[in-house]
């Protein structure tokens, strides 16, 4: 199902389909006619992901079909095997953890997992953790640390979950015990935000020496239907909300909030899964290879100083 | 935000935020007495009648735990700016304008020090009066360097929490003052400086998941909604009634997420307490405590307030080069 | 009530009491009767107390009266401030943590607290902890280590609670943990088993550098009723087992799991709280003096030894 | 001990302790099939039929595990004794000597050196089929000796636990090997050396509650019963029916206690590939990551293996002066 500003895309796209049919059936070439389509079609998406505003990019950002942090560390990372259990609470499948490896060393992965259908977005809560997905967390940091095994994040989840439970259960202490945690690692980490990093619930895991994010993910303090629902009384003013949060990539590399944006094939990651899966490799690649050689210090210090300095303040006069 | 409407609806009388009734007698919301305004405020804005604790203004809050003229006013020197050009069905601008002229503060916090029963500590206080004390980057800043000072100066640091949460306006901003006064806080651990958190109504959102939660004790006062979700999300996404007490201090505490639920009157003598047997460690342990967390012992970690910072890759270099 | 072989003490000290009150309303001198009996009071008592079996014992370490955990903290440390909870699971009130003074410095106090009647009892779950009391003690530890704080756990337990919830908490692994996190405490720990030390639930709390145990105390790997069904197939074989198991502090002294026996007062602590309460105050403050100029590193390494040589083990020709 | 009856009562064909039955066909505990006992034997003891894992004997358990031919026996210095002069039924002497002829082992454990896909460790099984794989003084010694080998030998550990518990007739002193076995596991921590624990049918008490879950990483075969108090003991306190598959595998990794559950055939390739990937840490950190738990790296923690062990107090004083 084809996003509303896509419609276009899809039916040119129908159209060269259609058009492939007709030419294989009846067995005439029209090869010059589907050339011109394809380019047609090409220019088309391009320009209209080029001019996506905030509103469409959130859509993008939650697109069926892109890819989830599963698909990612199936390639970003080799042998991934997970590891279970927060040894208090229980195993959340909205947040998995393991070991994997990335060249020449071990890596620490934690991943926010969506589903990619009903069925395993029931199981996974949406990518909603709980608070035993952080404790999770906070034990593998700990096993990071351990054994010098750099980390790497993937962002992936409109927010930790709000129910009885997780309130109980200390949801906002392990958020806040996740950023301590994760800014006191002494290996290199490495966060990418890959689809929506909605507030302190994709905060905890992206205390990170590098944060990287996908040219139409989002990161929020605040969805854009809540920040509506809340400002203007009205969900429906999300689009609206969205303008005013500045929550695309860009938005984001301008205030400081990321590091670097990895752009995605045309027409978005749900377009063309393996692109964005190897786009992210490059990346993640890059952004350890460039920290590796630096001592713990020096990670902790840059990680520490990344985060201190985040805001706008005026100096009083 | 949600939050503070929620608490106007529900609370139509709690707080000293633009609700509350500004007349010579008031309805307690614990016992429905009607109490005289000043014995409320003589009695540290407890109900006399069944200790319902109202919000306490800043000012009260820092005159009930500062020995008397102790108290030297640290923040201030930041102003907050609107980083995104925010506007709603209001400018993000003309908000802040409103809480400036009516608290006459430039944002949500008051820090300062002081000594409590002599024990020398920084006070940071936050006032759920300017924008439901929601947490932007001025916030955050007088929070990290009010740590930062405190350890600088040998000072323990105490924090009372009041707060909606994030400051939406200012968007992803807001939400790094989570980490950015997290990291600051390290400043106290490199130097074993107690860090005690009290939680005061309500305390809700990126306030309650960053330093609020992470005191080497953390205390709050009878009463008080103390949340990640506020109760209005929550019941929106469960479609149920809460729990009796749900997310109240009393039930934090039988949750084991409290060190403890202190009253009013005997919080500045618990907090002096806490702090004088956190600093009474054996010296002869002491060193390796640091030893211990040298991680956090690193001398490039120390921030210099006000300079400017350095982006990512100079820092790498620099904290490298050391 | 008495237990059954102080029933003899008990008459004797009826007697008493009776010709005393006759003297006062008789207004009669018996001044010489009563001192006489007196002093048979005192040699009985010594002499069923000297020669007490270990069924005997187990009896006095759990007798009603004997003082409780937290009858000794209100006189053996100053300002003791209750600290609770463990951030996960809930706040157990069978282990009491909490802040003190002894002297001039800080002290961290774990307690195993049992109930001094039955409603206390139920509250107290009868001094058997659940994961939430264990991780508690490990929040402590940590902060004790934080600010140079030396620990101090009085040990009055039957053990660890053995429940659903408990199994499903991981109650043998929070033990663990307790015990690995105690074994490296940088501070001065000294333990005290006051009555009942039942198995893995007493020793996760008393990984000392000092573990002390009041005369008439009990320190186990099973209770004499376990041990009896088990290897007897009858409970009511509990005083069998109780000699079996050697689980006297004279007998604990001798295999060198204590480091050494705090007398009680005559009759035991239940006779005279006061006696007992002081008589642990004087020998807990002796022993952090004695390991209160110690560097971390050596009350680590001397706690490391400690519990490495236990046991006995034949070196094979 | 409890526990060994409970399931010599409930589950009388699993294992191989003394009620296993010894004809060419065995009936599975999982699915009823009758099974030809050389085809369990040569399925790694897993039934052909529904994967039902029978408890599997600890040679058979090591030569699944160590790469052909590297196997070393480390165990056997040690023979246990009998410190209380212990007697029930029967003299606790006369059980050991009838365990021992049993199994042709001193005691219920075997240690020693071997590598797995080529990686280095040192291997502890323990025998449930000597007094129900209980742990005394020999057992304790014995993996505290393992961990402080494969340290001196920079080898990762990995333990294979399967145990009754604490072994009552060696009283308090068997108490005392779960603080033993895990003050021993510190060499490895202190050299960043893996060690990874297997949890295998039956592990409970004092082992459950010591050294076999403090691994790095813990995993636990299919159906196994883990637990710190026996299914009989719980039922005896809360007068109710235990929940299905209550203190197995499964259950305890939903309940978030165990890295993973692992089928025995993929068991030897998922333990080499946790220690290598636990091994490959960066250099560049792991120095000040011993740094970081300075605590352990103390140099007077060092254990000598063997060497008469001094007292308290003089631990301490030698401690000092170092
Ligand atoms: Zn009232
Ligand atoms: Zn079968």
């Amino acid at each position: 199902m084809p996003l509303p500003f896509e419609k276009p895309i899809d039916d040119l796209e129908a159209r060269i389909r259609d058009m492939r049919a007709y030419a294989d059936e009846q067995d005439v070439d029209l090869s010059g006619e589907i050339a011109a389509l394809e380019q047609r079609l090409a220019s088309l998406t391009r320009e209209t992901f080029a001019k996506l505003d905030r509103w469409q990019r959130v859509q993008v950002a939650r697109a069926a079909g892109r890819p989830t942090a599963l698909d990612y560390l199936a390639r970003v990372v080799e042998d991934f095997s997970e590891l279970h259990g927060d040894r208090a609470l229980g195993d959340d499948p909205a947040l998995v953890g393991g070991l994997a490896r990335l060249g020449d060393h071990g890596l620490v992965v934690l991943a926010q997992q969506k589903g990619r259908d009903t069925k395993e977005n029931i199981h996974r809560n949406f990518g909603m953790a709980h608070p035993s997905g952080y404790r999770k967390a906070l034990r593998l940091f700990d096993l990071a640390d351990k054994f010098g095994l750099p980390v790497l994040s993937l962002i992936d989840t409109p927010g930790a979950y709000p129910g009885i439970t997780a309130e109980e259960q200390g949801q906002a202490w392990v958020i806040a015990a996740s950023i301590q945690r994760m800014s006191r690692l002494r290996v290199p980490a490495v966060s990418v935000v890959i689809g929506e990093g909605g507030s302190g619930g994709a905060l905890a895991l992206a205390v990170a020496n590098r944060v990287l994010i996908l040219e139409h993910a989002i990161y929020s303090v605040i969805s854009p239907e809540s920040c509506a629902a809340i400002r203007w009384r009205d969900a429906a003013e999300a689009p609206r909300a969205a303008e005013a949060l500045k929550l695309t990539a860009d938005d984001l590399l301008e205030q400081g909030v990321v590091d670097s944006v990895i752009p995605e094939p045309v027409g978005g990651a749900h377009k063309d899964p393996d692109g964005a899966v190897e786009a992210v490799r490059v990346a993640v690649s890059e952004a350890f290879a460039a920290l590796r050689d630096h001592s713990s210090e020096s990670l902790m210090a840059q990680r520490h100083e990344r985060f201190r300095r985040m805001g706008r303040v005026l100096e009083a006069a | 935000m949600a939050l503070e409407r929620w608490f106007r609806r529900k609370r139509p009388t709690r707080g000293d935020d633009d609700a509350s009734p500004t007349g010579l007698w008031l309805k307690c919301p614990g016992c429905h007495a009607q109490i005289y305004r000043k014995d409320l405020i003589g009695n540290l804005y407890v109900c006399p009648e069944c200790g319902f604790h109202e919000r306490m203004p800043v000012e009260a809050r820092v005159a009930m735990l500062a020995d008397e003229g102790s108290f030297e006013r640290w923040s201030g020197a930041v102003m907050p700016s609107d980083a995104l050009g925010f506007v709603d069905t209001e400018p993000y601008t003309e908000r802040l304008q409103a809480a400036q002229s009516k608290t006459d503060r430039p944002d949500a916090i008051l820090t300062g020090a002081a000594t409590l029963e002599g024990e020398p500590v920084a006070l940071a206080v936050m006032d759920f009066g300017f924008l439901g004390g929601s947490m932007g980057s001025v916030v955050g800043e007088e929070i990290a360097r009010a740590a930062e000072r405190a350890a600088d100066e040998d000072r323990a640091f105490v924090s009372v929490a009041a707060s909606g949460g994030a400051r939406m306006q200012e968007g992803a901003l807001s939400l790094m003052q989570m980490a950015k006064t997290t990291v600051a806080l390290e400043a106290l651990a490199r130097r074993r400086l107690p860090y005690v958190s009290v939680l005061t109504d309500p305390t809700t959102g990126g306030v309650t998941a960053s330093f609020a939660t992470l005191g080497d004790l953390v205390v709050a006062e009878p009463g008080a909604l103390i949340c990640f979700a506020g109760p209005r999300v929550i019941q929106q996404t469960i479609k149920q009634d809460l729990p009796e007490g749900f997310q109240r201090a009393e039930f934090l505490l039988r949750k084991g997420m409290l060190d403890d639920v202190i009253a009013r009157p005997a919080l500045k003598s618990r907090l002096a307490g806490y702090v004088r047997v956190l600093r009474a460690g054996l010296a002869s342990c002491a060193g390796s405590a640091v030893v211990r967390d040298a991680a956090l012992a690193a001398p490039s970690l120390d921030h210099d307030d006000g300079a400017p910072a350095s982006d990512g890759e100079e820092a790498l270099q620099r904290a490298t080069a050391v």
